[in-house]
C-alpha cells in the first residue's frame, strides 16, 4: 500500500512541466488566439519526441508499454497549460484502444500521428481537422477512418483554444475493427478529464495567489483581505481532495471492474469542480481584471466547462457511482476492493 | 397588503404590451459591446422607444418621460423582458446617472442632460474604477484643477462600460492634494473631447464592453460638475444605492429567464440529469422571491421610504441566482453546454445561454464586489464594526 | 399592488411582541427546561386574552375574522421567541378548520380551548398533553376527539421547548366532521411555518450580532472579522429574500388555488432554510460558546429542525412548486397570477 | 504506486476483526460525556483494548504500543469503525499529548505518562481554552510561577473536553509578565488535585462534553513540564497539527457513517425524496476522498514528510463533510427527523442520526475554527500575506 510516485514517474512528469511550460506560455495562448489556431505544429513534434504519445501503447505494439497513472501525470501537466493540442484524446485515450483492436496498425509506430477518436457520447470531435485516422463509435464497434471519407463542419467551443468539429461519415467507406471496449475508454477518458482538471484548479489558484499578493487596495494587498483567503483556501481545499481519488483512479483503472469505473468517474467528478471552483474564485479574486479577456483565468474556466461535457455528463458518471455503492459492500474495508475473478 | 393589480396598471400594461408587440425587432439586434453597428443599431431602438415615450416612463415628463410610479416602472420592465425588447444601451444613463441627476442636479443641469438620455441621443459610460482603485473608490487620483469656469481634467479611468462607442462618461475627480473620501467632485466629460483617448478593454466573451480612458488636460465647463464642489463622495454613494437597487437589474429579467428555462427542462428532461429539476424549481423560486422582494421594496418607496444598505442584499441575490439559474441551464445542456450557437441562430425570445452564463460570472464582481457588499450589509445593516 | 402593512396589521404584530418578549425570555425558556415543560398557562391566558387565538375564525363562528397576514405576523414573532404553547398549530390551522368544519362548536368561542391537530403526515403531535380536543385525519375525512377517547405516547423531540407525542385512537369513538381541506390546512401550516422560521432566523442574526459586538480576539470584536461578517450578512441576505415570499404567501393563501399552494410552499421552504442558516452562522459566530447548552441558539436551530419535518417535507413542498411551475405559466407578468374562475 | 495491501497487512486486518468481534460489547455503551457510569464504562473498556495490547498500536512496545506503522493504524481504525467498537475516552491523551509527549518527552516523562495513557488507566482531558482566549490561542493568560522544584498554577480554563470525569489534563500557562506567544510552557496537572475546581459545561445535546476549570495556587512538580520552559507555544502548534491531522478524525468514521447512509437510503427510497440520491453519493464520494487523502499522507510520512498546513485543508473537509452526512440523513428521514431515538433501541452498528449531526455542528468550531484553518492554509500553504 504505497501512494508515492516512482522516481521515473516523476521524471516524465518533470520533462512535461518543463516542456509545457516552456512552450505554452500565456504569451504563446496569446498568440495561438490572434491566428486563431489551437495546434503548434512545432510543439506537437517535441512532444512526440518525448515520447508522450507512444506511453500507453504496449510494447508489442511499439509503445512505451507504460500505465494510467504515467500518464495521468502528464495530463496534469497539460492541464496546467490548457494545453491546445489533442494529447490526452489522441495518447491517453485513442492510442490503447487503437492498440488493442488492431495491434499491428502503423499509426501506432508513428509518435507523431494524431488519433481522433469520436465516442456517440460526444457531439464534437477536437482538433479533428489535424487527425491522422479517426476512431468512431457505432452500435459498440469501433470503426477506422482516414480523414478524406470524414466530412468536417466546424462548430464554436467556448474554449479558444479547443478547436471542435461536428463530423460525418460512411461506415461503408471505414474499417469495422469490431466490438470495442468503449466503456474502458470512458473509464480512461474520466481519468485524464481529472488529471487535467488538477492542473487547470491549480493553475487558477496559482494565478489568483500571485495577483493578490501584488494587487493592493485600501492600502493593502488583497490577499491580506479574509474574503481572499478563504475564497482560495477552499478552492485549494477541493484540489487537495482531488487529487488522491485521481490518483487512485489512474492506479486501478486497469482493473476495469465496477469498482474501478466509480473511482474513474468519482475522480473526474470532483476533479472538474475543484477546477471550475478555483477558476471562478480566481477571477473574483481579480475583481474586474478577472473579467478581461487580457487576464487568462477564463481560459482554464473555458476550457473544464468543455472538459465537463465530454464522455459522459457528470449525471452518466454519477450513476456510475451510484451502481457500485448500492450493489457493492461499501466501508473501511472496501476502500481498495476489486471484483473477485470468477475463474 | 393588497397584491393584485389595479385597472389602471391592468390597462398599463395592455399598452406597454401593444405597442411593444408592434415594434419590437423581429430578430435580436447585434450586442451593443459587440461592435460599432450594434451599438448605433441600439441607439435607434431607443429612439423607436422614445417615439412611443417609452424611454424612461418613471421621469417627469418635462425630461422625457411620463411622470409613472415604481409599480408602472415594474410593468413596464415585466412587458420589456417579456417581449424579448433590446438591452439599454444608454442604462449608465438612464438607470445610473439619471436618478442621481433628478436628485442633485440644478433644473438647468436637468433641462441640458436628461432629455438626450432618455432619447438615446447621448448615450453614457461610467468612469467609476482607476487601476489603482477597484473596490477602493475613495482612492481615486484622477484630478479635477478649476480654471476660471472650467475644470481641467487628468487621470486614468479604467473599467468604463460602453465608454469604447458611447458620447459621455462620468467620474469622480479630486482636488489635487485632498485625500480619499473628500474633495472629490462628480463631472461629465465628453468622450471625443481632446485629450481623452479610449482604449478598449476586452471581456472574455470577447466583446469590447469596458474601455480604459486616459484623460490630459481635458477642458469641460463647470456646468458638468454635479452637485457641489468636493460632494462627489456623497453622490457617489447615492448613485451606487440605485446601482445595487432597484433598477440596475429588473426581477423581469431572471423571471423571463426562469421560465425559459423551465421550458428548456420540458424539453429535455428525458434526456438530462433528473435531478436537475429541484435546481429548475429553485431558479424559479429565485426569480418569484427577487420579483416580490422589489415590489415590497417598491411599496415602501411608494409610502415614503428611502433606499438604503438593503440594496446590498439585492446585488448579492441577484447575482448569486443568475449564475446558479445559467449554471443549471448549462447542466441541462450537457455535452452541447460548451458549444457556442451558430451565427443567426438565435430568434428573438431565444436564450443564449452561455454567454449569459460568462456574462453571469461578473454578477458577484462589478456594481461593487459580493465582497464590499457584505461589509455594507454587515456594517450598515447589522451594526458590526469596521 | 401594495405590500405594506396596515396600522392595525402593525399593532396586533406589535402586541404580539411586546408580550412574547416580555414574558418568553431566555430566562424563561431556562426555568421551563429545567422543569422539563413545554406550556406555561400564565402566558397562554394572556394569549387567549388578546384574541390571537380567535383571529383566524370568522365572526360568525365568534372569532375576529381576520386574514392570514395578520395571523402570519404573530406567528412571526413567536418563532423570534421559540414560543412553547401550540399557538401556530392550535389557532392558525386547526381552529380555521373547525370553524369550516363545524362553525358552531362551543369549542370555538372558546378562547383558551387547545385543538390539535393531526394530519396523516405527521408521525406526532405537539402539546397534545394539554390539548382540549383532537382533529385527526383519515381517508380525507377530519374527525373530532375528546382528549379522554386519545392514547398518547411521549416521544422526544430534539427540541426541548417542544413536546410530542405519538396519539392512539379510534374512529369509532371520535366525531366524523366529514370531508376536510386538509390541502388548505398544509397550506396554512405552511406559511405560518415560514413565519416562524423567519422570526427564528432574524432572532439568531441579531443573537450572534450583540455577541460579536462583545466577543474580542485578537484584541479586537469578531465582529470585525470579514469571514464574520459574511456568515451574517449570507444569513440576512436569505431573510431579506424570504420574507416577501412568506408575505405574499400569507396574502394569497385564501385564493386556495395552484397559485397560491405553491408560494406558500416556496415561502416553507425558502424561511425554514434562512432558520437554518442564521442558526448555524450563529453557532459558528459563537465559537465555542454556540456549542454549549447555555447559549440559547442551538434552541432556534432545533426549532427549525422540527418545523422542517413537519405538514410535508421540503420535496412534498418542491413538487408542490414544480406542479404550478410546470402546468401553469411562468414569467414576469404571472408573479400575482390567480386560477381565473371557472364560473 | 501500490494500492493493494500486503499480504502481512491482510494478516494484520484478519487478527484485529477476529479480535474486536470476540470482544466488542453487544450493546453501545453510554456516552461517555452523559455521565459517570458512561464514562467508567468506556474506561473499562481501554483495560479490555489494553488486554489484547490494541492501546495505541503504532507505539513502541516499551510504551504500551505495538511498534506498527501508519498504514496498519489506518487498517487497525477501519476495523475499529467498522466493528461498531466504542468511542475513544481517552482520545486526548493517546491521539493528541501521546505523539505529543513522544516527540518532546524526556524518556522518564514517556515511561510515566504513557502506559497508564494507553491502558486507560489515566485519562486526559484537554484544556486550551481560556474564556479570553478562544481561536486566540496566545492570548492564554493563565500563570506558573516556579518554586523550587514545582510550578504553581493559576488560572482559567473552558470548553475542556473530558475534564468533568477525567483524571488528568495538559494546558498552557505563562510566566507572569511574558506575552503573546512567548514565555508559555505546557503542563500536566491533576484534576482533582487541590486547587483545582470543575464546573461541568453541558453541550447542546445536553451531554456535560465540557468543564470550565478554575485553578487556584495548583502546585504541581516541574516533571509536570513537556519540553522546555516556554517552548510551550511551539510544542502546542506541533501538537494542534496532530489534532487536526491524520488521528483526530479516521476516515474509518466517515466510512462506516457513509455505507450506513446508503444502507438507510435504500431502506427508505420509496417514501424519501428521490433526488437525495445525489447527496448519499456525495456523502460516500467524500468518506472515500477523505480516505484516500489520508492513506496519501500516510504515505507520504512513511517517507519521511512531516504534517504541514495541509492538515488544516483535513480538518475542514471532515468537518464539512460530517455535516453534509448528517443533513442528507435528517432529510431522508423527513418527518422523523426531529425525534430522539427510544432509550435502549439503538444497537451495536446503529447510528443516532439526530445526535450524530448536532455533534457533527460542531466541526467547524473546535480544533480550530474552519475561519482559523483557512486563514493557515492561505497564509502558509498559499503564501498570502498576514
Amino acid at each position: 500500500m504505497d501512494f508515492t510516485l516512482s522516481a521515473e514517474q516523476q521524471m516524465f512528469a518533470h520533462t512535461a512541466t518543463t516542456l509545457f511550460g516552456n512552450t505554452c506560455t500565456p504569451a504563446h495562448w496569446r498568440t495561438m488566439m490572434q491566428h486563431d489556431r489551437a495546434f503548434d505544429p512545432d510543439r506537437w513534434a517535441q512532444i512526440a519526441a518525448t515520447g508522450f504519445t507512444a506511453m500507453l501503447v504496449p510494447e508489442s505494439a511499439g509503445g512505451l508499454g507504460l500505465g494510467e497513472v504515467d500518464f495521468a501525470l502528464i495530463a496534469q501537466a497539460a492541464g496546467y497549460v490548457a494545453l491546445p493540442e489533442p494529447l490526452v484524446e489522441s495518447a491517453g485515450i485513442a492510442a490503447p484502444m487503437l492498440a488493442e483492436l488492431a495491434p499491428d496498425h502503423a499509426l501506432l509506430r508513428d509518435p507523431a500521428a494524431i488519433i481522433a477518436i469520436a465516442p456517440a457520447a460526444n457531439p464534437v470531435v477536437a482538433s479533428a481537422d489535424v487527425a491522422g485516422a479517426f476512431l468512431l463509435e457505432k452500435d459498440g464497434h469501433a470503426f477506422l477512418a482516414t480523414p478524406d471519407t470524414i466530412a468536417l463542419t466546424p462548430a464554436q467551443s467556448i474554449d479558444p483554444l479547443r478547436r471542435v468539429f461536428r463530423i460525418g461519415w460512411d461506415p461503408a467507406a471505414a474499417q469495422d475493427l469490431g466490438p470495442a471496449d468503449w466503456t474502458r475508454a470512458t473509464d480512461r477518458a474520466a481519468v485524464f478529464a481529472a488529471a487535467q482538471g488538477m492542473g487547470l484548479a491549480q493553475r487558477a489558484v496559482d494565478l489568483a495567489v500571485a495577483y493578490a499578493k501584488d494587487r493592493q487596495q485600501f492600502g493593502k494587498p488583497i490577499g491580506s483581505y479574509q474574503a481572499v483567503k478563504h475564497h482560495l483556501a477552499s478552492a485549494q481545499t477541493a484540489i487537495e481532495f482531488a487529487r488522491p481519488v485521481m490518483l487512485a483512479a489512474a492506479a486501478t483503472v486497469a482493473q476495469g471492474d465496477i469498482y474501478a469505473r466509480a473511482r474513474a468517474s468519482h475522480a473526474r467528478i470532483v476533479a472538474l469542480e475543484a477546477a471550475d471552483q478555483a477558476a471562478r474564485a480566481a477571477i473574483q479574486v481579480h475583481g474586474a481584471m478577472g473579467y478581461s479577456w487580457e487576464v487568462d483565468v477564463h481560459l482554464l474556466l473555458k476550457r473544464a466547462l468543455a472538459l465537463t461535457g465530454c464522455w459522459g455528463t457528470p449525471a452518466f458518471h454519477r450513476a456510475r457511482i451510484a451502481a457500485r455503492l448500492f450493489t457493492r459492500p461499501a466501508g473501511p474495508d472496501q476502500t481498495f476492493a476489486k471484483e473477485q475473478s470468477v475463474a | 397588503m393588497d397584491l393584485s393589480y389595479t385597472p389602471k396598471q391592468q390597462a398599463f400594461r395592455a399598452e406597454v404590451r401593444h405597442w411593444l408587440e408592434a415594434h419590437v425587432p423581429a430578430d435580436p439586434l447585434e450586442h451593443y459591446d459587440a461592435s460599432r453597428a450594434g451599438f448605433e443599431a441600439h441607439r435607434a431602438w431607443e429612439a423607436t422607444l422614445k417615439s412611443g415615450d417609452w424611454g424612461m416612463v418613471t421621469w417627469p415628463k418635462d425630461y422625457g418621460g411620463r411622470g409613472l410610479d415604481l409599480i408602472e416602472w415594474l410593468i413596464f420592465e415585466e412587458e420589456y423582458y417579456r417581449a424579448g425588447a433590446p438591452g439599454r444601451v444608454n442604462q449608465n444613463g438612464i438607470f445610473l446617472l439619471g436618478p442621481t441627476l433628478m436628485e442633485f442636479g440644478t433644473p438647468a443641469q436637468k433641462q441640458r442632460f436628461l432629455p438626450p438620455m432618455a432619447s438615446g441621443e447621448e448615450i453614457w459610460a461610467q468612469a467609476w474604477s482607476e487601476p489603482q482603485a477597484g473596490s477602493d473608490l475613495a482612492g481615486v487620483r484622477a484630478t479635477a484643477v478649476r480654471d476660471g469656469d472650467d475644470y481641467v481634467l487628468s487621470g486614468h479611468k479604467i473599467w468604463s462600460s460602453r465608454a469604447v462607442f458611447a458620447d459621455w462618461a462620468f467620474g469622480l475627480f479630486r482636488e489635487p492634494g485632498s485625500e480619499r473620501h473628500k474633495g472629490m467632485s462628480l463631472i461629465f466629460f465628453k468622450l471625443d473631447a481632446p485629450g481623452v483617448t479610449r482604449t478598449p478593454i476586452r471581456k472574455i466573451n470577447g466583446h469590447v464592453g469596458f474601455a480604459e480612458i486616459v484623460l490630459e488636460d481635458v477642458r469641460v465647463p463647470a456646468f458638468n460638475r454635479l452637485g457641489d464642489e468636493g460632494q462627489g463622495w456623497h453622490i457617489c454613494m447615492a448613485t451606487a444605492g440605485f446601482e445595487r437597487g432597484l433598477m440596475l437589474r429588473s426581477p423581469a429579467r431572471y423571471q423571463v429567464a426562469a421560465a425559459s428555462l423551465a421550458g428548456m427542462w420540458q424539453a429535455r428532461r428525458n434526456s438530462a440529469d433528473p435531478l436537475l429539476e429541484a435546481d429548475v424549481v429553485r431558479a424559479f423560486m429565485n426569480a418569484e422571491a427577487y420579483a416580490l422582494n422589489i415590489y415590497q421594496t417598491a411599496s415602501r418607496l411608494s409610502a415614503g421610504a428611502k433606499i438604503g444598505a438593503e440594496a446590498s442584499t439585492n446585488k448579492i441575490f441577484w447575482s448569486e441566482m443568475d449564475i446558479h439559474l445559467h449554471q443549471t441551464a448549462l447542466a441541462i445542456l450537457g455535452a452541447d453546454a460548451e458549444l457556442v450557437p451558430e451565427p443567426g441562430t438565435l430568434r428573438r425570445g431565444d436564450h443564449d445561454w452561455l454567454d449569459d452564463y460568462i456574462f453571469a460570472l461578473a454578477g458577484p464582481i462589478y456594481a461593487g464586489s459580493n465582497e464590499i457588499q457584505r461589509n455594507i450589509i454587515a456594517e450598515r445593516m447589522l451594526g458590526l464594526p469596521r
